[in-house]
């Protein structure tokens, strides 16, 4: 049961973070000005939510008691042991090991071009959008609150990227085949999401519930964008929730996490 | 009214104080230089998002993560502001990304400098965006309206910047050795090209003279320079470390401190285009403007083809 | 002067292991399968001229007195010191920082384009080629020793380059115009090699000495690939051999050190 | 001769293992199945450098990265004698790699599994090479000759990047709790993709009647999976490790270990296009070849301005 709350709580943060941190690669080199500033917005708004997360799953590690940080163990951070402090948040943002995240795949996949990252923000914010909905239901009242927090810069980021699906799905006949080619690459991605871990169980709602409601708001703002919906039901990559993942997260990780395994356990 | 009569009145409302807005009438070369002190300014804005950008993906804790992000994104908002402003003269965004590009427009050259540690971002905030707030406060008072509104709040967003920057520096120097080695060592590189910042010596300035007339700039560079080596000798002993520069000492008589001689030949090397990134930050520039062209492009035509749809609509 | 030399290893052990991390990069990504294998047994050469110098590198460190010790105690990495065991090759390529390697900048720069990692390896491997035929007089035994192993692999890889910057220039319209671009961004990295560091004293050659014979390599080259050889005396880049390095050595350095920052000391 | 004549001929060299040499009759269909098996696994050596050529840059220590980059060189030069071999069968080789891009090829479903550790570079060497080298060691006395020939350099090499893999994994075993682990976690992603690599069991394997007849495979699917299995139930002991697999135990009576289901849904699915990594290795590929056309035509025209220059000298 807390092991359960412990790593849905890890899986939310990690779909933040690593999302962030993905959509944070542009800052510096968007297509224009006003976009850059839209998708930093995002991105800090995810990472945001990852440091509630975090803190959140710290403080529920330490306030476990002898038997449930045992059953956990596998799933903290192995330079931590020899801190002899409490958990913290950037404990387990920088000093897990790919193994041990738990993001759905989609998220890390790289930014390519801003089709690429458009559309995996979309396909991404609508699923959170509903998860986010769901949670603010739930009887752990700090889940509750953070994603009562979080719905509105969800709701904002799905409206912003399905925006940009249109208008580069409706735009040029280059933004056409980019976005196409984008859907070519993530549609596989998709899928993972609404398959229950083993985690997504009790406190964590059922994701499976939440497919319907996703596929009609991916089939509203793709019949403007007048985009065609691959076909639901087929194959779908999956293991991020179990920290099988792609071979992308591996580098992400080494770059983020470099300086807190360089220089561990310090104050910045 | 004649140029003369016209040139006279304008005059007048510098010397008043009174602010000058788009449709005043100015002279061709207040206007000229405007817009390449503002567009100067705005490349600058948007030129410094990288060498920052560059540690983004490395920083040390999500704290510091999100208010890096939120620093380079908020340059990117003064750039956005200074645009604008700079269009109110006659010149749109796009010309002024070409002469970036072009390299006919300059930027600050201290960004043709690589950010080397982490470091390297607390001393940013602290010497280069200290700096750049010694040259800007008095821009908000600069004589163009516009331009002297964007500086008010550019100010606003530099001043905090540059707190939360000597903030982290606090942090290091209260850290491990690795961390006070670390910052000192980004003083040392960052100090003396900040001091270049502030621009050639004030009988070496071409630009001054008329931008002091016409109240676009309020005070010389040496004058600037003078009050941040003050400002800046002051700060570092709350680090406890020390600025690289063996004839830094306080002056009773002038009640400033004296400093050494600026490495010139590195300034006019690095404004020439032979820093060590000049090319790598206009690579950049060109990369981010050619790979976002086909963006542009796509926004362009769907909005005209909404504009289309709903002109059929109405009629 | 066990200073200066130790640091010289440093200097020519970093050159060879950035520059053969970089080259890596194309193993399994050449332009053609006969490119892919050559670029991979240039890398391996310099891989292997890498591991030679860290070994003596790390022998003189272990042969030192402790005043000897305290003198490089900046240029050691830091973790190692808690080790408390003899200092070994692969302390020195994993656990230095960014601010402790000596290569040249040139070494670090990304691979770019084929031009770009022919005409860096041909600039660099020209140089090395002098060095080492210098080194080879050595009246340091070891570094005698390794330039004499060395030399044969570097003529090869001088051979090679240059047959492709030949290629290249005289090639088709747009070879021509990649190689000439690749000139423009490295021509500015290529100084830096002349310019005697601190540590090129006493028994490090004089680098600057071996200008002219570059110049003259790079010339006939350039002639017989119809390329011209922009001015000399132009203003170069610096840095590297002070530990002041490009933006991109950091990010190779975190990928490159990753396993060995996350799994401190082990045997592998 | 009548084609009939030709064709016992040419079975009557295969019954009595004489090789079948580029120049000698051969039936279409035996011309047609080897090119289809050798380029698939030429095609099997080239994918295979990318799973591997991902840990190259994060090798632990300068020897393994040595050792994984010669190993991943070694994949690129079988690929070399393999696409040499088929081509003496009257096609090119670009021909063939456009068959890879197109999906017309098929190569090994193996290398549609990502390297998520460093271990997997142990274990792809002792299970994934293991079980290639079980189904190569028969192919050195294949009856077309260049074929034969090709296998036994590729073998003999294969064998020694087996025996690296494993003695990789024995250091592995003997580290830390961390290094076991790690180990554990590869072996259990590993073992079954491993067992798949045999192909279909042997009643759902459409080419091998007649590559039977033909003395181009030598055993059957089923037969070299057992092999394989007996030998790596003994190999894991020594690592200290297990196979996933509750079923697997040693049957006395048959004198071979028994195993568990594999789950040939998984496999035909990976087959068809649905792996992990099937997108991603075929555009990798894609993009090394079309970002290498420049080069290659480069040469190609230089080679030929050379060739006009030498003509002309000498005419």
């Amino acid at each position: 049961m807390n092991k359960e709350l412990f790593e849905y709580t890890l899986h939310l943060a990690d779909n933040a973070l690593i999302l962030g941190q993905r959509n944070a690669e542009w800052c510096g080199h968007g297509p224009a000005l006003e976009q850059d500033i839209a998708l930093t917005n995002i991105s800090l708004d995810l990472i945001g939510q990852a440091r509630l997360l975090y803190q959140y799953a710290a403080d529920q590690y330490n306030a476990m008691d002898v038997g449930g940080q045992a059953a956990v163990a596998a799933l903290l951070p192995k330079p931590w042991k020899e801190f002899n402090r409490a958990l913290q948040e950037d404990d387990l943002a920088y000093l897990r090991e790919e193994r041990q995240f738990r993001n759905l795949l989609i998220t890390e996949l790289p930014k390519g071009d801003w089709a690429m990252t458009i559309l995996r923000q979309f396909f991404f914010s609508a699923f959170q959008y509903l998860q986010y909905q769901q949670l603010q239901q739930s009887s752990d009242a700090t889940l509750a609150a953070i994603a009562d927090k979080s719905l509105k810069e969800t709701a904002y980021h799905l409206r912003w990227s399905g925006e940009w699906v249109i208008r580069l799905g409706d735009g040029t006949a280059e933004s056409r085949r980019r976005i196409e080619a984008a859907l070519a690459d993530l549609w596989m991605f998709t899928g993972e999401a609404f398959v229950p871990a083993a985690f997504e169980t009790g406190i964590a709602p059922d994701p499976a519930a939440l497919r319907s409601a996703w596929d009609e708001r991916i089939g509203s703002v793709f019949a403007e964008a007048t985009l065609d919906v691959p076909a639901t039901g087929t194959w779908s990559q999956g293991g991020g929730k179990r920290g099988v993942h792609t071979e992308h997260l591996g580098y992400l990780l080494a770059e983020m996490q470099v300086l807190q395994r360089t220089y561990p356990n310090m104050t910045w | 009214m004649s140029v003369q009569e016209l040139e006279t009145i304008f005059q007048n409302k510098i010397d008043a104080e009174v602010r000058i807005e788009p449709k005043d009438w100015m002279p061709e070369k207040y206007r000229q230089n405007l817009i390449r002190q503002i567009s100067q300014h705005a490349h600058s804005e948007i030129v410094g998002m990288l060498p920052e950008g560059n540690w983004i993906s490395r920083a040390p804790s999500l704290k510091r993560k999100a208010i890096l992000l939120a620093k380079v994104q908020d340059e990117a908002g003064h750039g956005l502001y200074l645009y604008s402003a700079a269009e109110t003269l006659g010149i749109s965004r796009d010309e002024m990304t070409e002469q970036l590009l072009s390299g006919k427009a300059k930027y600050s050259s201290i960004f043709n400098y690589p950010t080397v540690t982490w470091a390297d971002m607390g001393v940013i905030g602290w010497l280069v965006d200290g700096a750049a707030i010694m040259n800007q406060v008095p821009l908000c008072r600069t004589s163009y309206g516009p331009y002297s509104r964007a500086m008010i709040r550019v100010c606003k967003e530099e001043s905090f910047h540059q707190r939360q920057g000597f903030e982290s520096l606090l942090v290091l120097s209260k850290g491990t050795d690795e961390q006070r080695a670390m910052l000192q060592d980004a003083i040392d590189r960052w100090w003396w090209p900040s001091l270049m910042m502030f621009g050639p010596t004030d009988d070496a300035s071409p630009n001054s003279v008329l931008s002091m007339k016409w109240k676009i700039k309020r005070f010389s560079n040496d004058e600037l320079r003078q009050r941040f080596v003050d400002m800046v000798a002051e700060q570092v002993k709350l680090l406890g470390m020390t600025l690289p520069d063996p004839d830094l000492k306080w002056n009773e008589e002038r009640k400033h401190y004296d400093f050494g001689a600026i490495n010139w030949e590195e300034f006019w090397n690095v404004v020439s285009g032979n820093g060590p990134c000049n090319k790598q930050r206009l690579d950049a520039r060109q990369k981010a403007w050619d790979e976002g062209a086909w963006v542009r492009e796509a926004a362009v035509a769907h909005a005209e083809k909404r504009r289309q749809r709903t002109g059929s609509v109405a009629a």
